[in-house]
């Protein structure tokens, strides 16, 4: 069963952000390693200096090209780097983050819904990095976003999905694809998130600063799907106390 | 005429056109943008509009992030 | 890399009971859509009514047979349940369980010692299910157990890893594989269980009464899998912030 | 060390509801045994036929009365509920409620934020009741929020505190006492809430609908208490493994 | 109501370890704020040099001596140090500590049970430190300790009760009373050993580290009372969604 | 006249008052706060601001809650 | 003579072998294991050893478990 | 003659009393135990016991602990 994102299927539920590896060549391998149909970049200013390019390894793999807004504080920047992006990619998709803090990363809700409708009101296709609160997830649908994707917990800190209570009840009145986006630390956190509902699942950290970033690539390719068919075969209950496998017992 | 290039200020003939400012930026190819103040210039009008002294230009590419 | 058990090495580090699968269909898809090479048995009096064999499909699918002495409350029982098991199945490997009550399932250390200490005597390989106890996993170790298999919660609970402390001490202080035993609910249960350390899982239930029992299968053999590589990828530390993964964020 | 609120001093860091209790005697007892100085009470339409009045309870034992405004949906509302109330209780003090849907009762960030600025505007002392968003509690401190109130868990539930971290960082962060609301399901999670660093509790359910609520309301006056003086006390580091007590172990 | 033990009986439920105090003073004042009745010591060889006693404070303070058997880790050294405190202090209650290593300072479920039994025959009154394990608790019931004392975490973690399931368990199936010993951390975790159905709680290193012990002796006396008082309270149920606590949400 | 009380429609003298509603509305002495098509009245002004045809007037007052 | 064969009393001929009881119980070619009053008996030995009156024969099989 | 005091070589004189040990330790007067090669001594013994050359005593008190 393929993701429908925005009118287009996807065969993987992963995508990969590229920030955070320590080459070109492990970002190249592990991307290819990941399964991953997506890849995320940012806009920053030219630097001549700058060695190869994110670009050639995204073209050279196919992978499609997801621009984002990291670094934004406001409604404004957010919506002025979406522009840039659709110009410099010639993409309308949009990974819209606006920052509130610089020690958290959380998304500010009040400047996020203000660029969402602004670039959607533009053509975009917006998929808003949010938090875990279903009221502003739901709000994010309503001016119509082509999903939401709320974090786990604060990016690149590894910590997993802390609430996972309210990843679910998002889920659950959610009528847009949900990705987990930030704070996935190891592969049993996105398997989770798979197994709480999510359609798919983000991530860069987790893969680009791990010891051994191909590996873990792998790893995380693997945990999305064991999520994601798990939560299709159904889980037992939990029970407090023991149920015997064996007859007689 | 004076133009601020990323936050540098640089020195180009008098009516430069964008084009050659993302020249001088040393920007790519490709997976490129320009805004002069504030406002993004499509790439086909680079080579034909032209900057005016004191405008701030910002020429952006694609890196690895998010 | 491939598991050692007692000498003998492994593909597969997923090891599947037979017990609670509606069918011998279902029991047969599912065994060979976990990838598993292992799987576990008990005996029970002849029933001449039974319709099938659970020893065919097992050969059928060029399994390891792996009785175990499921329903023995004492040393006594136990032993001889191994022994009938060894004249049946023509093996020396027993997974020895000991259990304490029939609430819980839990192992009883005092027989379980006693029992493991005598099957080792009778040139038994003993692979104990036992609790989250490193102390008592040690004295497993130490009188010769080729294993030690800690639960993560009650057989068949579904409740996943209860004390991931305990497990992840254990782990560092095992000399022996360490199989994650009971409690396994879904695919990140699992998952989780290799990133703390263990070298592989055993589990039966959340396959067998999972309403799709092959899906799941399937979802564990990846989520075996995706832990144990993301174990060994090395994941990058957990933070109580954010750290960008975007340069200049 | 007394509670500061908007310039008024508390003794009481406990603060009571007064929904859910079966009698007005049951909710007297109560708000006495747990030591509050401050209830709170709603606006509804005036029924003729309603049995004696929790405004003479709340004057009998001398309480500060906190209006609500529970059941808005829109800032609309909120606001003009605010107004009756102050004309209703001569009070400018107002615990905030503006909520999403009925299912979470989570607040709704837009419309929480657009009350809060009206009534701060024409004077009033604002307690927002808000989720555990550090972005969003730093907003309402900015416009001149008295204090803010994230919750636990939703409204009822006694699912406790259901990401400790978010709280940790919202307390970290705020400039105005932060009051723990919602959620609150026994001592232990009261108890939890101050030694993350709030500066006080509100509570109702976990009292008004405990099978014992006076003896509940004495439970949570003193794990307040114990809360409190535990982080002023400075609790140990957590350690993975032991460190003995006795010297020589 | 109050805790019965050996068939005497205490209004406290919260019993003290005296060590890691920085001075006897602080110890002294800390045993009275905590309000204990009973304090625990350990069996040293006399150093000549040393300072005051701890004795004199306990009895000062009119407080029950129990001595325990820290750091044995044979049956054989725990009923010897047993002997010795029977001989020394003319009691003959003993806290029976059998350790398995001194990184964990686990229990010896196999050295714990012979040392109980030893002990119990010679006519002690033992107070087993144990694991979490119910089977192992138990034993320990069956062969006539007067009550059973699982610890939550390793001694001096400060992590808390790891397993609160296996301590609900615990409490369930026990016939004595149960008293949560080891790894306290703060005040909520001793009310949440309280609310799990524990008699009472000991603990050391919890208040005698702390930045300001007689601060924490002090919570730690009401966290007691707190998760006692609303065990007994009856709490509400734990739901996902929200239950509004105000007519007509 | 006929006026929206509570949800209710009742029949007033004409232009009565809005503490004659509230006396009708069946609440108490204290504690109560009167809105007259959305706006509130002050209490000041009960007495001597007249009610007009079809007017909502919501009478509210404490209840247990939050 | 009777014997207990899985808790249920049989009639056996005199001095019927353990491999005759086997086949009574309904057991299977393989996967099947013996023990008379609590003694495992090896498969080699099932047609040589005579039972007697009144011993208890366990005839065990594998089941799907564990 | 020479015992084994707390792990410390001491002389004694021949016959020395458990009591006198206990002296020569430090010991307080109350809440103290002796064991002589492990077999702990009851303190109404003390007097009357006498130690020989070699043994190994064992004194010990309260400390702050568990």
């Amino acid at each position: 069963m393929s993701l429908e994102l925005a009118g287009r299927t996807w065969e993987s539920r992963l995508i990969l952000g590229t920030g955070g590896f320590r080459s070109l060549e492990s970002m190249e391998q592990s991307l290819k390693a990941s399964g991953t149909e997506i890849a995320t970049v940012a806009l920053r200013r030219v630097d001549p200096a700058a060695q190869g390019s994110v670009l050639e390894v995204i073209e050279r793999l196919g992978l499609f090209l997801l621009p984002n807004t990291a670094g934004c504080y406001t409604a404004r920047d957010a919506v002025r780097t979406a522009r840039m992006a659709r110009e410099a990619f010639a993409t309308d998709w949009v990974k819209l983050e606006v920052i509130g803090d610089d020690r958290t990363l959380f998304p500010d809700a009040v400047e996020l819904l203000r660029a969402a409708e602004e670039l959607i009101g533009e053509g975009f296709v917006v998929l808003p990095y949010t938090n875990d609160d279903p009221i502003l997830a739901r709000r994010l649908e309503q001016i119509g976003c082509a999903a939401v994707m709320p974090l786990g917990s604060p990016i690149g800190s590894g910590a997993g999905i802390r609430n996972a209570y309210n990843i679910q009840i998002l889920v659950e009145q959610a009528g847009v694809p949900v990705i987990l986006d930030a704070g996935i630390g190891s592969a049993s956190d996105a398997a989770l998130a798979m197994e709480l509902g999510c359609d798919g699942v983000l991530l860069a950290s987790s893969v680009s600063r791990a010891k051994d970033p191909v590996a873990m690539a792998t790893a995380m390719r693997k945990a999305v799907e064991a999520g994601f068919e798990a939560r299709r075969a159904g889980r037992i209950p939990r029970r407090l106390y023991a149920e015997a496998s064996t007859p007689g017992d | 005429m004076k133009i601020e290039l990323n936050g540098e200020t640089v020195e180009l003939a008098e009516g430069a056109s964008v084009a050659e400012a993302v020249h001088v930026a040393g920007a790519a190819e490709r997976g490129v943008a320009v805004a002069v103040d504030g406002e993004v210039v499509p790439r086909g009008e680079w080579d034909t509009s032209a900057l005016r002294e004191g405008q701030h230009v910002e020429v952006l590419q694609a890196v690895a992030g998010g």
